[in-house]
């Protein structure tokens, strides 16, 4: 274990790295919750749609995705894509970040849409609109706000996830943290220090997130 | 009573699987009848009305809209719920709008109407209900009669030739189904053509023009309010009232 | 970390072997065969050297820039991985005697613009993380991009990613060979690679360099060379 | 992307060692999670403890575990370890995973701890139990029922997250892929196997779960 | 009556943060009693009870047991409790036990009885309640009335000196309550000593000596059946027994 004095000079010295690696984090994990919300929001429809062979391929995706460590997905789909057409280094990496969150995403929404009570459809329809006016008018903005709250979770999870996008050469903060340890020989300083920034992320989102919970809560129905 | 049939309803059967819901209901509803449903529960009235507005599919037998045959086939449903309006039990208030974004959304969006008159309808129509103080109102914040008032309102602001009531006063505390009775009572005095499902007796008996009496899926007895209640024809019918009698 | 200790001085984890790492990922230095174990050169190199000290040879695999740390922590006895030798290692870890000579090398797409170390000025190098070509190709660009071995470094240049990958020579020809499209350019520098020994183990490094001494007097490094590589890696070149 | 038969002829010829694999991937999840199950309890009994400084000890834990990737305490617990004792690699890479599990395991137990009616304990206590002995006979086994199926969760996130061990060079599935991977310089076809072992293994053990629960809820109460 | 005093409270208060919920109550329970805790919801008769049980902490007086004044800086609570059994009002049966296991549960694990000793006597029992068919159910098995007398069975076999029962009958459907009143009346024949929390007048008109009217956490009256419905002393008294004649 590294003595504490040690560990602070190097923490204070990093600063800079880390707090540019810290922006490429929140970049990536920003980047790759909104593309997954599109993701998400496409494959919920689709598993709603009650059209069969949509739903098989919204539940394909959703198993294909929660059936193999995220590890797998990020190589996977950071080689194959390449492999047709090729995209810049933080796009692959968002992209297969986006590609895992959308799958949680999309259960986030199949949820929150369900949960929208079945006579906002009927009264949607009762006044004239397509079973489509009324999901885009009346159901999604419903389903949405209920979404925001685990959304916030998501994001936390896709915070802690990007960790991984350092094996694709992503310079965020875990590969930072692996590549200034392993340069200066002390990972373990910089495996600490890195921890220190993931905590004030998570607890600040967490914040973020309970404060949105209270929020909506009060303002509920 | 006008003698134009409004709606017109031949040997109509629905089944939600083997259980056979609807079965050879023939009804008509004539322009500015009020006809009001009654029956024990589960004997199909929800049905037979939201078959009536197309959120159910019939299985069989046919629907007349104004002398012309309603099918999902040959007509958009959505164009002819614009003419059928519908106030549910729970009431289905858009919650994430104000009540005067209720009531303008489906003209606006549905019938395209420019949005600033269909803001002056709306008002025009939440005066009529006695809310023209709520129009920014989120419905969170409304009673339940209030929230049924709105629900109206927002029905009516599509114009409809007739209405259709599924216990609207049955999700209200005591005190507070009066309001809504009597915004429904005045629409009827208006000439508009209403079927109303409800359990409120005085209310049928005062306010509509023939009762509807349903046992099974079935349509036993139809008659005008003082001979159903004074004197029922049908055996059922006289132990329905019966144990209407004593809540 | 508690270790055996032999008369001698000499700490081991267990007294009866030799426990050495490499990475496993540095074809053909360190490679798995199909049954998991590895192979390569610097295993062979390895499997002579535990033999010579009269020990059982074991080989542990480790990510390469895990080396250091494991050897440091005491999770293996010594890494037997290509380890070029430079001063900022020889700070944490002592370095035996260089069992063979390379040099780290500009690797390109074959339709590439850059041909020497002044035309990789802003360009995007890849390197594996924790190796020497990162303190290389940091002399050039400052664009570096990091992986955690050479081959997938390589592996990403020959799809299209990045501009250069800086790698030993060997290695770079070698997926060359294995149908990566991927070109060498310039040979930068000559290094020096050697066995890693943790620095309170004098009596193991000692044992070691006279161990890899005999090896080369006797010409088996020179033979191992010869089935890699074709030719002989381990004399000092002039 | 590799062509169908060579991709049928890799899985083939790589059969053997991908089942090594997958019996190793299967011992370090079970003996993270069951040693996780350990850490878990111990720690929810902490937070319910009704001593303060328990139940922040507790919170502490979880915070840590949640607040940072999991990478990032695998590759902690790895060399941290390290620096105190040799443990075998084996039982770093299990531990450090068990580390991690335990904190949400902690909060699985504490969640079903806590549905266990209040009636419970103040049945037991009327009958002249201690707390202890009424949380030992009584509450623990029914809390235990009820997390079956959450444990069984945890146990495909667990499965899943193995896959990081191959950082600290166990070979487990997800190692052996990219080692195949980078000795035959053919990472993609290694990839898309070993997708296809994670993703048989995930839904066998979904189906396990989802039959546990079911039958659970058939003799529930 | 026996004249051996079995409980006697002294001054008991109780406080639920601000809410004063047991007010100065002084109360005596002699051998073989049979006492009928009765008021209005929320007059702090569970509370009461469960003070007595030493499941809630008093917060002043004094609660002497066979005359011995209990408390839980000089006392086992745990050894107290076993002389007080309690039965609640929703069983609180171990779901993951047989009727058996239940039953056994705390005399072996408390108690240390001997296992086959402890069967035995827990065989007796259900016998007892009615119920020695039982043995390997488990209790979601059962009907309310049946778990109720598990309970009823589960306490006894620790051998209490005093019963304490809060609303033993009122989760259980109406045609379920009888059988365990029955139970109770039993019970009471063979002298056990017990305080019972009720809404059932009828029982307690038939089996209690002596009935305890409370309201707002204080003991307004305290008579034998006869008097106390007969002939209230207290002005609540008779409101109160309007109100529960109503139901
Ligand atoms: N979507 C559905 N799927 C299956 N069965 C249904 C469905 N909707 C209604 N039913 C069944 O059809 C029967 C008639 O229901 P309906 O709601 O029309 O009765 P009702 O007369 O309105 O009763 P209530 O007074 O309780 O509202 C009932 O047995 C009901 O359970
Ligand atoms: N644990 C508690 N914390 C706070 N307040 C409590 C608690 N238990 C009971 N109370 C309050 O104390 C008062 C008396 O409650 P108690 O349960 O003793 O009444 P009761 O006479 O048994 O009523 P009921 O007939 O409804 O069971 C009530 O106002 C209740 O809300
Ligand atoms: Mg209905
Ligand atoms: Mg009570």
């Amino acid at each position: 274990m590294p003595s504490f004095s040690h560990f602070f000079q190097t923490f204070i010295s990093s600063k800079g790295l880390f707090l540019d690696a810290t922006l490429l984090t929140l970049k990536l994990t920003i980047v790759s919750i909104l593309i997954g919300i599109i993701f998400g929001l496409f494959f919920a429809l689709l598993k709603i749609s009650r059209i069969k062979i949509l739903e098989y391929i919204s539940n394909a995706y959703v198993f294909l995705v929660r059936g193999t460590p995220l590890i797998v997905q990020i190589f996977i789909l950071y080689f194959g894509f390449s492999g047709i057409f090729l995209i810049p280094d933080f796009w692959a990496a968002a992209l297969a970040l986006a590609f895992h969150n959308g799958a949680y995403i999309a259960e986030i929404f199949r949820g929150t849409i369900q949960s929208v009570d079945k006579g906002q459809m009927e009264a949607g329809r009762s006044l004239g609109m397509t079973r489509g006016t009324a999901m885009r008018r009346i159901i999604l903005p419903q389903a949405f706000r209920r979404a925001l709250p685990p959304l916030g979770n998501q994001f936390i999870i896709g915070l802690k996830d990007s960790s991984l996008a350092a094996f694709i050469s992503m310079n965020e903060l875990f590969n930072v943290a692996t590549t200034l340890g392993s340069n200066h020989f002390d990972e373990m300083t910089y495996l600490l220090i890195v921890a220190i920034y993931y905590l004030v992320l998570v607890a600040l989102l967490t914040m973020i997130v309970s404060m949105l919970e209270k929020k909506l809560a009060i303002s509920d129905r | 009573m006008n003698s134009r049939e409004m709606i017109k309803i031949e040997n109509l059967n629905k089944s939600f699987g083997s259980l056979h819901v609807l079965k050879d209901i023939d009804l008509s509803v004539y322009e500015s009848e009020v006809v009001c449903l009654v029956g024990s529960s589960g004997s199909g009235k929800s049905t037979l009305l939201r078959c009536l507005n197309f959120l159910e599919k019939k299985d069989g037998g046919s629907i007349f809209i104004r002398g012309e045959e309603i099918s999902p086939d040959t007509h958009n449903i959505n164009d002819v719920r614009q003419t059928v309006g519908m106030v549910f039990q729970h009431f289905n208030l858009f919650p994430h709008k104000t009540v005067l974004e209720n009531i303008i959304e489906a003209p606006i969006i549905v019938k395209k109407i420019p949005k600033s008159e269909a803001v002056d309808e709306a008002r025009e129509l939440l005066q009529k209900v006695g809310l023209e103080d709520k129009a920014d109102v989120y419905p969170s914040k409304l009673s339940g009669g209030q929230k049924q008032r709105v629900a109206i309102a927002r029905s009516l602001a599509m114009k409809p030739d007739i209405m259709l009531f599924d216990e609207p006063t049955s999700a209200l505390d005591p005190e507070l189904v009066g309001e809504v009775l009597t915004t429904m009572k005045e629409l009827a005095d208006e000439g508009m053509t209403m079927v109303v499902v409800t359990h409120e007796m005085g209310f049928a008996r005062e306010v509509a023009d023939s009762i509807v009496f349903m046992n099974d899926g079935k349509i036993l007895e139809k008659n005008c309010p003082e001979e159903f209640f004074d004197n029922p024809k049908e055996e059922r019918t006289k132990e329905f009232l019966k144990t209407t009698a004593l809540k | 970390a508690q270790k055996d200790e032999l008369s001698d001085g000499t700490k081991l984890i267990d007294k009866e072997e030799f426990i050495f790492a490499a990475s496993g990922e540095f074809k053909p230095f360190s490679y798995l065969k199909d049954d998991l174990s590895m192979t390569g050169f610097d295993i062979e190199v390895g499997n002579a050297v535990g033999k010579e000290l009269g020990l059982k040879p074991v080989q542990k695999r480790m990510k390469f820039k895990g080396l250091i740390e494991g050897i440091k922590t005491g999770r293996a006895d010594a890494a037997v991985a290509s380890h070029t030798i430079n001063p900022d290692r020889a700070k944490h870890v002592a370095f035996s005697t260089p069992y063979y000579y390379s040099g780290p090398q500009i690797f390109t797409r074959p339709d590439s613009d850059i041909k020497t170390v002044d035309d990789l000025k802003g360009k995007e190098v890849a390197v594996a993380k924790g190796s020497t070509y990162a303190d290389v190709a940091g002399k050039y660009t400052s664009n570096l991009k990091m992986y955690d071995s050479d081959i997938t470094a390589l592996k990403a240049l020959s799809i299209g990613r990045h501009d250069a990958v800086i790698t030993d020579f060997v290695t770079g020809k070698s997926s060359q060979q294995e149908g990566f499209k991927i070109k060498g350019q310039q040979l930068i520098e000559r290094s020096e690679q050697a066995i890693v020994v943790p620095k309170d183990n004098p009596e193991l490094l000692k044992r070691i360099n006279m161990a890899l001494q005999k090896l080369r007097d006797d010409g088996t490094l020179a033979r191992i060379s010869q089935k890699y590589f074709g030719q002989d890696i381990t004399k000092k070149p002039e």
